[in-house]
This record gives structure tokens, sequence and C-alpha cells, in this order.
């Protein structure tokens, strides 16, 4: 077989199609990675949330759902470009292959800029992860005292040693117009930085590989002979799209 | 039954010990002998087949369908029984008798602390013999885990939960206690005792007399058991002796002098009000501190609360 | 018989070698990297032995002693054991087993070893800069609470972690799509099923493994509490995904392993391997299995009854896969002829001291007795007859079963018999002992000790020096091999399996004429070759004389 | 459809297809949040999953070519799904089984933790 015809085929490869499999058994591998990555994350939001309902109910309200809709919308619009790029780079429609990455790249763009102002809103109100949680968003419910918790007392069956044992009941106070904030909110805030955080910095990694699929197509590199790295970014994109489809309803339409 | 040292395991201390060793023994006389067949037949082939002038491979079958499903199954059955017997002798050290004598334990870096139901505290843990005793345990900082290896019994003791063990000494003497779960600088000097007494009242006594170890100390030296208090009933997690900000106000240098409250109004502290707030901690509440102390009414005697009276009056 | 170009002398200098795409100089620039990463990690242990060899302080602080073990696991686990068979040696074998000129993706490749010394420099750095006391586990609250370098570590972990992954995405493909003409799935040598089911595992566990350092750094760095209880998380739960990624992660050390010393035995008995599809496929149960036992480290960890017995009955279902194979390496010898080569020595060796590693695994699985013997020595002396007795000394096997070819020359056999020797008595010194004084109750990661178990201490410790004279010894005449060494010939032990139907070493492109498969295991037309040296088959002879 | 006339690997979608599945993928990303304001108790999380395991499917069917790729493909990535709920439905388990040795609300460290 004669390779000269075929700047694309690697030396270790016999065929082109030989090529183009091996490549994409690869980005499936890849793709593969990636979910038991953020695996992870659902195994810990699956875990608070059974563990603590009462938190991930109270603690949504603060989520913005027509924002997360619209960025939903976005993603899912963008794969529908960057798919459709995929099509026009097999059909060497080069124009509209430029157009609609170019399209996608808007939608990246767009989903965060929401983002960003979601996380500023965030920010604002002091509804931050972990150590840095402190929300001030309650005055109305720190100027009028919350009604005594009950005294705790120790129970002996609680079984702790002397002096360590604190209240049995996971007790609320700070009520505001969300209702009563119960302990250990923080988690919620925790796991929702993290989810969206590391979905966040694969948007951005996915809108550099766009980009940079957009400076090879502009320089005509790709063809119905040769379209492999449009095809792969685009299954990095939609996997993008498909964490969030899952990220949506799990932390903004909490029930 | 066979309850000293021997080349593998410790003496055995508990009544679970013996059912724990058998299992020991069995797996390892299992694993004796499949180790000795394996290398006996290893060396002879090694030996029979060495290569040599005029020796070559002869041809045999490269697979045999019954032997390999032989060599499968029969392992297969020995590890369902190895299975069988650790799980049931689990349940057993898992699951404590109704009436067991309960003992507190924390662990902190590096030690242990033992409670018992009469509020004594004591870094050895005491126990009557022939009785079952459950250990439940927590943490105050890292994760640390309880193992004593006389009684075959070894449990993590959680920060933010509760643990438990328990064991039934079989004869009086004192065992070790390690902390097996790494634990930082002195996780090595974590190590205690368990004292078995004699007898039920032998024990009695012990724990009334431990109980009591404030009447042996000389009214001026009232301030150590009031020290020793502070150190061992949780004053100290919340309230510091050094000035540094805690769940509670420091102790350093508040003795006789004014306390704002929550609400306005203040206090002065002295001997009412500071036995008012340990009875009763929620009647009078130090401005910027939350409202969150549990009650030490009938948990500390009135003798004891002096002491801690007497401490406080040293910290200048 | 050395050919003129081959792969060691197609280009020099550095760049040749930092960036080159050949996957046998990947794999000799990861050999080099991973023993060297033995080598710290043999000294760490070197150490913390000394520091035990008496009561009290010896030679060093408590605080040291604990950073001191953790750099031995921590190196030894994620520098040295996980790339040590796939990496260096395997990305030598694989393609050339297949007859290939390369792995799938060469770049990516070259990138596995590049970020591998990006994760070691983290690491190493950490420990310049003050040091890790966590233990390899890295397990909270304590990590979280530590002011020692945690981030730093776990970030060179995390690192690390890719570069595994990258080399299994590129095997799992390579063994996909690369396969030549004629060597379907059954027909490929053990060694590549081995590895095949090992990449299984660094794709589909290794990221769960990043996550978790992800998250603990997360905690650490921005105090999300996701796992630390004074934040309102949850510790068991972070030992669940630690050991989600690390029990899995000992069969990626074990697995390769295995494939060696299916292959080594086979080849130096002279004998086609017994029960082939069992050992193949049992490879696979192994990485199936391995996802299914995780919570056996957790027994006593306040995991409850429930998962305790589940995970207790799927541990022992790991005991069988490796019980066949040890049958079926015995049986393979039967009627064999048997050279003791040094790699066939380290081969024999092996399924003493595994036998040994897999036969006490029993005792751990058993839930009653775990009890007793969780986080003492007795488990210390399990895992280094498993990791040590099992993959090191497959890896000493592999390195002298292969070593003719990677750089073309022999080394001293008698030498190296020597070191087998040392090696072996040394090991088995120091670990032995170990399983006595932990199954008397000695804990592990103990900087000082009681009395009683002084004198096992005091044996462990010697035993270690013994073992490192060994491996002195061997690391001695393998780099004299490379200068003074015989040249050695096509095909020296007269293995069947690809590699051996190229020269020694091979050229830059592995194979002058694609190669065609057959049974890797048929060694009845391989005759001793009387001029070069070594064994020659007839079928190639003739296909060069035409 | 007729295979292109070209040499080329892979599969060309049509675009009544692509259309068609985003405007399915809308229509369902009104339903999940429609559904939020009916209360079916448990249910409504079991909905809301089973909304977005189908719009995943459509996504990764249609838009990802699994529907005309390599079966080894699909199985790669329903095998690390797989795993997940494996890692998902142990420890969930677990944690179900240990809760009650949990002390409720304990996290000294945060400090706006109501007490």
């Amino acid at each position: 077989m004669s390779h000269e015809h075929q700047p694309h085929l690697q030396h270790h490869f016999e065929t082109p199609e030989q090529q183009f499999d091996a490549g994409k058994l690869g980005i499936w591998l890849f793709l593969a990675t990636e979910i038991l990555l953020f695996g992870g994350l659902f195994c810990a939001y699956a875990i608070y949330r059974a563990s603590h309902p009462e938190v991930f109910v109270y603690a949504h309200q603060f989520l913005d759902k027509v924002l997360g809709g619209t960025n939903t919308v976005v993603l899912l619009c963008s794969s529908l470009t960057m798919a459709w790029a995929v099509r026009a780079s097999q059909l060497g429609q080069r124009k509209l292959l430029i157009a609609l990455l170019s399209l996608t790249l808007l939608g990246g763009f767009a989903f965060m800029g929401i983002k960003g102002i979601e996380y500023k809103q965030k920010w604002e109100h002091g509804l931050l992860p972990g150590t840095h949680f402190a929300p001030h968003d309650e005055h109305a419910a720190e100027a009028a005292p919350a009604p005594a918790a009950p005294s705790p007392t120790f129970k002996p069956s609680a079984a702790g040693p002397a002096g360590t044992v604190r209240g049995d009941e996971p007790a609320v106070s700070a009520s505001g117009p969300h209702g009563k904030r119960p302990s250990n909110t923080q988690i919620f805030f925790g796991i929702y930085f993290l989810m969206t955080g590391l979905h966040a910095i694969h948007v951005l990694i996915g809108m550099g590989a766009i980009g940079w699929i957009l400076v090879r197509s502009i320089r005509g590199d790709f063809g119905p002979e040769y379209f492999t790295p449009v095809d792969f970014v685009g299954l990095y994109w939609h996997l993008v799209d498909l964490i969030w489809i899952f990220l949506f309803p799990l932390l903004y339409l909490i029930h | 039954m066979d309850a000293g040292p021997g080349f593998w395991l410790p003496r055995q201390g508990s009544t679970s010990a013996a059912k724990v060793d058998f299992l020991f023994r069995a797996v390892t006389n299992i694993s004796i002998f499949f180790f000795v067949l394996i290398t006996v037949v290893l060396f002879y082939f090694v030996w029979k087949y060495r290569a040599r002038p005029g020796h070559t491979a002869q041809p045999s079958a490269d697979h045999n369908q019954k032997l390999e499903i032989t060599w499968t199954v029969i392992p297969l059955l020995i590890v369902i029984w190895i299975f069988w017997e650790g799980f049931a002798g689990f349940l057993d050290l898992q699951t404590p008798p109704i009436n067991a004598y309960e003992v507190q334990v924390l662990g902190q870096k590096w030690k242990w602390l033992f409670t018992y139901p009469n509020g004594v505290v004591d870094d050895n843990l005491h126990v009557p013999p022939d009785e079952p005793v459950r250990l439940v345990m927590t943490s105050q900082d890292v994760i640390h885990s309880l193992y004593m290896p006389e009684f075959r019994i070894k449990r993590d003791a959680l920060p933010g939960r509760y643990e438990r063990e328990w064991f039934q000494a079989t004869a009086p003497g004192e065992y070790q206690i390690f902390c097996a779960e790494y634990c930082g600088t002195s996780h090595s000097g974590m190590i205690a005792k368990v004292i078995v007494h004699r007898s039920r009242p032998e024990f009695e006594a012990w724990l009334a007399e431990a109980g009591n170890f404030l009447d042996k100390l000389p009214p001026e030296k009232l301030w150590e058991g009031g020290q020793k208090l502070y150190n061992q009933r949780g004053c100290k997690q919340c309230h510091s002796v050094d000035g540094a900000s805690g769940i509670g106000p420091s102790f350093k240098g508040i003795w006789g002098h004014q306390q704002p409250l929550t609400g306005g109004g203040s206090a002065l502290v002295e001997e009412n009000y500071v036995r008012e707030s340990i009875v009763n901690p929620q009647a009078k509440i130090v401005a910027g501190y939350e409202p969150v102390m549990p009650t030490y009414q009938g948990r500390l005697k009135d003798k004891e609360i002096t002491a801690i009276i007497a401490y406080l009056k040293t910290l200048e | 018989m050395r050919p003129k170009d081959h792969y060691l002398n197609h280009g020099s200098g550095f760049r040749s070698w930092a960036f080159t795409l050949d996957h046998k100089r990947i794999g000799v620039m990861y050999l080099v990297a991973t023993l060297g990463s033995f080598l710290l990690g043999g000294l760490a242990a070197l150490a913390v032995r000394t520091e035990l060899i008496s009561r009290g302080p010896t030679i060093m602080s408590a605080d040291t002693y604990n950073k001191m073990f953790t750099l031995h696991g921590a190196v030894m686990v994620f520098l040295f054991i996980i790339p040590s068979i796939p990496a260096a040696l395997g990305n030598f074998v694989l393609p050339l087993m297949l007859g290939a000129k390369d792995v799938a993706f060469p770049r990516l490749n070259l990138m596995s070893f590049w970020l591998w010394v990006a994760g070691a420099l983290f690491c190493i750095g950490a420990v310049v800069t003050g040091g890790v006391d966590t233990g390899w586990t890295f397990y909270t609250p304590y990590s979280t609470t530590t002011n020692t370098n945690v981030i730093a570590t776990t970030f060179g972990v995390f690192i690390l972690g890719f570069s595994s992954i990258f080399t299994g995405m590129n095997f799992i493909v390579t063994i996909h799509k690369l396969r030549p003409p004629g060597m379907t799935w059954f027909k490929m040598p053990l060694f590549l099923w081995a590895l095949y089911g090992t990449a299984l595992i660094q794709v589909l566990a290794t990221p769960v493994l990043a996550i978790t350092l992800l998250l603990l750094i997360a905690e650490r760095a921005l105090g999300v509490g996701i796992f630390d209880p004074a934040l309102g998380g949850d510790p068991v739960l972070f030992q669940h995904f630690f050991w989600f990624y690390s029990h899995p992660a000992v069969y990626i050390m074990i697995l390769p392993a295995m494939g060696i010393i299916s292959d080594v035995i086979s080849i130096h008995a002279r004998k086609h391997i017994f029960g082939y599809r069992f050992i193949a496929l049992s490879s696979i149960a192994i990485a199936a299995f391995g996802f299914l036992v995780w919570g056996h480290h957790m027994f006593v960890s306040g995991q409850s009854g429930m998962a305790n017995a589940i995970f207790s009955a799927l541990t022992f279902s790991v005991a069988i896969p490796s019980a066949i194979k040890v049958f079926n390496w015995l049986a393979t010898l039967y009627k064999g002829d048997i050279h003791l080569t040094t790699a066939m020595i380290y081969a024999l060796m092996f399924i003493i001291t595994f036998g040994i590693g897999g036969l006490t695994g029993l005792h751990l699985g058993a839930l009653a007795v775990d009890v007793h013997l969780h986080d003492t020595y007795f488990v210390v002396a399990h895992f280094h007859y498993v990791m040590f007795g099992g993959t090191v000394i497959a890896l000493l096997a592999g390195i002298h079963h292969w070593w003719p070819k990677m750089f073309g020359v022999m080394i001293d056999e008698r030498l190296g018999r020597i070191g087998a020797a040392l090696v072996f008595v040394g090991f088995n010194t120091t670990f032995f002992t170990q399983f006595v004084m932990g199954s008397h109750g000695m804990p592990r990661r103990y900087y000082d000790y009681l009395p009683q178990y002084e004198i096992y201490h005091r044996i462990s410790t010697l035993g270690s020096y013994v073992m490192a004279a060994g491996f002195f010894l061997t690391a001695y005449y393998l780099i004299h091999s490379l200068f003074r060494g015989k040249p050695a010939p096509m095909n020296p032990w007269g293995g069947n399996s690809l590699e051996w139907h190229t020269a020694s070493p091979p050229p830059y492109d592995n194979f002058a004429v694609t190669p065609v498969a057959e049974d890797p295991y048929d060694y009845s037309r391989l005759v001793p070759d009387k001029i070069a040296g070594g064994y020659t088959s007839q079928t190639y002879e003739g296909a060069g004389a035409r | 459809m007729s295979q292109p006339a070209h040499r080329q690997v892979g599969h060309v979608v049509p675009l009544p297809v692509l259309f068609g599945v985003l405007g399915t993928l809308l229509v369902m990303t009104y339903a999940t949040v429609a559904i939020t304001y009916y209360d079916f108790g448990r249910l409504n999380l079991w909905i809301a999953l089973g909304i977005a395991v189908f719009k995943a499917s459509l996504v990764l069917l249609f838009f990802m070519h699994l529907k005309y790729d390599k079966p080894f493909n699909a199985m790669v990535i329903i095998v690390s799904m797989a795993l997940v709920m494996l890692l998902i439905a142990i420890t969930l388990t677990d944690t179900k089984q240990y809760e009650p040795n949990r002390i409720p609300g304990y996290a000294p460290s945060i400090k706006t933790n109501p007490q």
C-alpha cells in the first residue's frame, strides 16, 4: 500500500480506516475517564443528598433556575451546531464549518458569561463552600434573634464522653425568607461549586479546542478525507453538554 | 484450651479470642498445606525436568478441562468455608450482649480517655472480669483505632460519630491497648493498658475510689484536681486557659472580673456564677457566644465543681 | 548478529531521546526512571528499617520517620510499581509482540512519560521542601489537618494518574487495532492479555483517584468539607473513594507481573503454556473482580456490617483466578526442559513468594481474623509478599528475560544467580518475620515499639540489608553488561512470540518484514543455533534463504 | 441514504435527525423544569433522572454518532457508567447503614452552623 497520497496517515498504521478507528476508540476511552471523574462527584452528591435532604431542599432555592435553564438551552444549541459542524466537515462545506464552529464557540462564551453572573451572585451573598460559607442575605433573621434553641441537654444514652456531645436534634436557626437554614448547608454549596466548577473548567478546555480547530478549518485543513480533529473535539463538547444535562436538574430543580 | 502465647498469636484474653484463633490456625494450616504442595511439586519438576545434555521437552497435553475445573472448584469450596467462618465470627465480634457494661472512649492525639458511667475518667481501661464490656468510641481530632491484640478486637474511633466494640475478659491481669490507625507524631506512643480486675467488687471499689480522688488531695492542692477535671471532662474542648478564643469564653484571667452578657448586663465571675454556669449553662450567656454548653447537673459532684473553681482561681 | 542500525543508535543526543516517538526508547526511559524511583524508595525503606533496628529513637525523630515511610510508600506505589511493568517493559515489548511498528498513539505515549516526570518532580519537590507525613493513603481528616506538603504531593500523584491513564488508553487501542493478521485474541502472548486487563483498570479506575485527590486539595485549599468531619464531611467516604481506585491499582501492579511469569516459565521450560484460555480469562476475571473488593480495606474503619460481608465474600472470589494461574504454571513445567536462567529463577521464585502473599490474603479476607490483623505488620508483610514478592520479582524476571532484546547484550548469569539468591534470602528474612510480629499485634506505622517485638524487628532489618546487597549486585552486573556484555543473539531463550523474531536490539522500525503470527507457545520448530548462539526457527531461516 | 461516493470514514448524520434531536432535547428540558411544579414525592427525583438519562442517550446516539459507531465504543461508555453506578450504589448503601452512628449536625469548624 502506498502512503504517498495519504499525508495524514501515520507510519505505523496500514490504512486510514485503521487509524480513524484507533483514534475513535482512544477518544471514547478518554470520555469514559471523564465520566468516571465526574462520577466521583455525582457519588458525593448522591450521598449527601440522601443523608441531608433538608439541606438540598433549602439551599437549592438560592440557585437561579432561569439562568440555569438558559444555560441548558445554550449548551444544547451549541451541541447541535457542533454536530452540524462535524457533518459540514465530512461533506467538505468549509464556509459552513467555519460559521458553525464560530457559533459553537459563541455558545461556550455565552455559557461561561451566564455562569460568571451566577458565581458573582453567590459570592456577593456569601454562599460559598465549606469554611467560607457566610450567608448574609438574612439580615431580617439576624435582627430578630431566633427563638432560643431548646437547650441541649446531655442524654446519658447519647453515649459520648462528657461535654463532647451536642444537641441531638439537627437544630435550625436564622429563619429567613427561604425558611429555616438547616445545619451543614455549606455542604450543598461545596458540592455545587465543585461540580459546576469542574464542569466550567471542561467548558473552557472545550472552547480552547474549538478555537484550535476553528483556526485549522480557516486554514483549510479539513475535508471529507480528514476531519478527525473536528469529530473528536465534537465528541468532547457533547460530553460536556451531557454532564450538564445531569447537573441542571440535580442542582437547580430539587423538589 | 491453648490460651498462652504461641508462635503466631499472643495469649488469649477474651471470650472471642478462641474462635478467632481457631479460624486463624485453620487458614494457616490450609495455607501451609497448599504452600508445601506447590513448593514440593515445583522443586520436583525443576529437578526431574532440568535441562541437561540429551534431555528435551516431552509432549504432553497443553490443557485438560477436567484437571483445570478441579483446581478451580476445590479452592472455591475452601474459600467459601473460610468466608462463612469469618463472617460468623465477625457477627459475634460486632454484636455486644444487651447487658454489657458501657465505657465511653475518646481518642485524641495522642492518648485514650475512658469514661465510666459515674463520670470517672481514666487513661487506662479498667474492667471487671467475665463480664461483657461495650466500648462506645469517638475521636476528638483524627481517626484513631482502638486495638487490643490479646482480645482480638479492633475498631476505628472516628470524629463525628460513635463506633462500638465489645469484649469479655476471661482472666484478671494487664493487657495491651494500641492505636492502630496512623494519627501523627506520637502514633506509636498512643498506647494504654486494659486492667482486668480480679472480681466485680474489686472493680467497683477501684471505681468508687477513682471517683473520690479529690478527697485525698490536701485543700491547697485542690486546684490540681480541678485541672485534671478540666482536661478530662470536656471543659478543654471549648474553653481555653491561654486566652485563645473557642466555642466558649477562655478561662484565662476571668476570675473576679465582670463578664458582659447577651441581652445586656454583666456578671461577676465568682463561686455562685461559675456553679450556676456549670449546672445551668443557659441561664447567663456571655456576650458573643452561642448557648451551646450542655448541663453538667448530675455529671459533676459538688466537690468537683469546687475543685474546678479552685483551678479557675489560679488562671490569672 | 547485532545489526548496525538499531533503535539505540538511530539518532543520538538528548533531543533524540527526549522527543522520541519510538515506543522502545520511551520504554527504556521509563525503565531508567522507574528504577531510579525504586532506588529512592528503597533507600527510604532502608532508613525506616534502620530506625526500627532498636527501640526508641535510633537515627531520626518521629516526624522524620513518618515522612520517611510516607516517602517510601508514595514513591514505591505511584512512581515505581504502577508504571514499572506496563510503562517500561510493556511499552518496549507490546508493539514488538504484535509485530507492529509502534503503539497506536506515539505522541500520547511520549506525553505520558513527561507527565510522569512532571508528577515525579512535584512529589519529590514536596519532599525536598519539607516532606509529607500522611502515609501514602492520605486518609482524611489527618491529611486535611497536618501542616506538611499534602497539596503538592497529591497534585503530583494526580498528574501521575493521567500518565497512567494515557498508557492504559494506548495499550487498549493498540491491542484492539494493531494486532497483525492471523493473531486472534486467543493467539496473543499471555503478557498481552495481562497488559490488556491492566490497561482496563488504569483507564477505568484512575479517574476516581483523580477526583478524590482533587477533592482533598479542595478541602485543604478552599475548606470544602466533603471528607473532613470538622467541616461536616465523612472520612469513611474518603476511604471508599480512595480504595475504589487503590484496590484495583493493586491489580495494575500484579496482573502484568503474572503475564511476565506466564511467558517466562513457558519459554525457559521449552514447553507450551498449560491452560492458555484459563490463564488469559483469569487475567480479565481478576481485572473485573478487582473493582468489586475495595471495601476489604475498611473492615474495621466504620464501614457497615453489611458492606463488610459483601466485600469479604467478593474478596475470596479473587483467590480463584490467582490459584488457577499458579496451578497452570506448575503444570507447564511438567515434562518440560527447564533451563535455570536468572530470568527463570526469578519466575520460579515468584511462584513461591507470591504464593505466600496470596495465601496470607485468605487470613485477611476472613472478617473475624482481619479484625485482629488489620493495620498490623501482618498486613505489611502480606502486601510486600504480593507487591515485592510478586511484582518486583516478576519485574526482575522480565528485565532479565528481555534484557538481551532491549540492549543486545547478555548478562553474567553466575552473578545473576548470586543476586537472585541474596534477594530471595533477604526478602524472606525481612518480611516473614513481619508476619509473625504482626499476628502478635505489632501495629504498622509505629516509630517505637514494645520490648516483645524487638527480636523480630532486628531480624527484619538485617534481612533488608541482605536484600539491598542483592540489589546492588544486580545493578552492578546489569550496568556492567551494557558495556562488557556478550552480544546477544536474536533469540537467546528460544521464544516464539514475535519480539524474538527481530534483531537484538530491534531496528528502529522493529521488523524488516512484517512477521506472521503463529502460536506463541509452540517451540517445536525452534532449534538451537550452533553458530550464532540462542535459537533459530527453521521457517524463518528458510524465509531468509529465499 | 446512499453511501457517499468518495473514500471516507465515519457516518454523516442527516440534518433532519440533528434538528429533531435538538427539538426533543429542548422539549425535554422544558418538561424537566415543568415537572418540579408538581409534587410526586420521591418520584420527582426519579422522573428528573429519567428525563436526563433519556436526553443523554439522545446526545450519545445521534450527536455523538454512537448509533452508527463500533459497538465496542458504546460498551466503553456503558461500562464506565456502570462503574459509576457501582460506586454510588455501594457507598450509598453503606453510608445509609452507618448513618445512625453519626452525630447529627457535627461540624465544629463551621462557624455559621446553627447550634
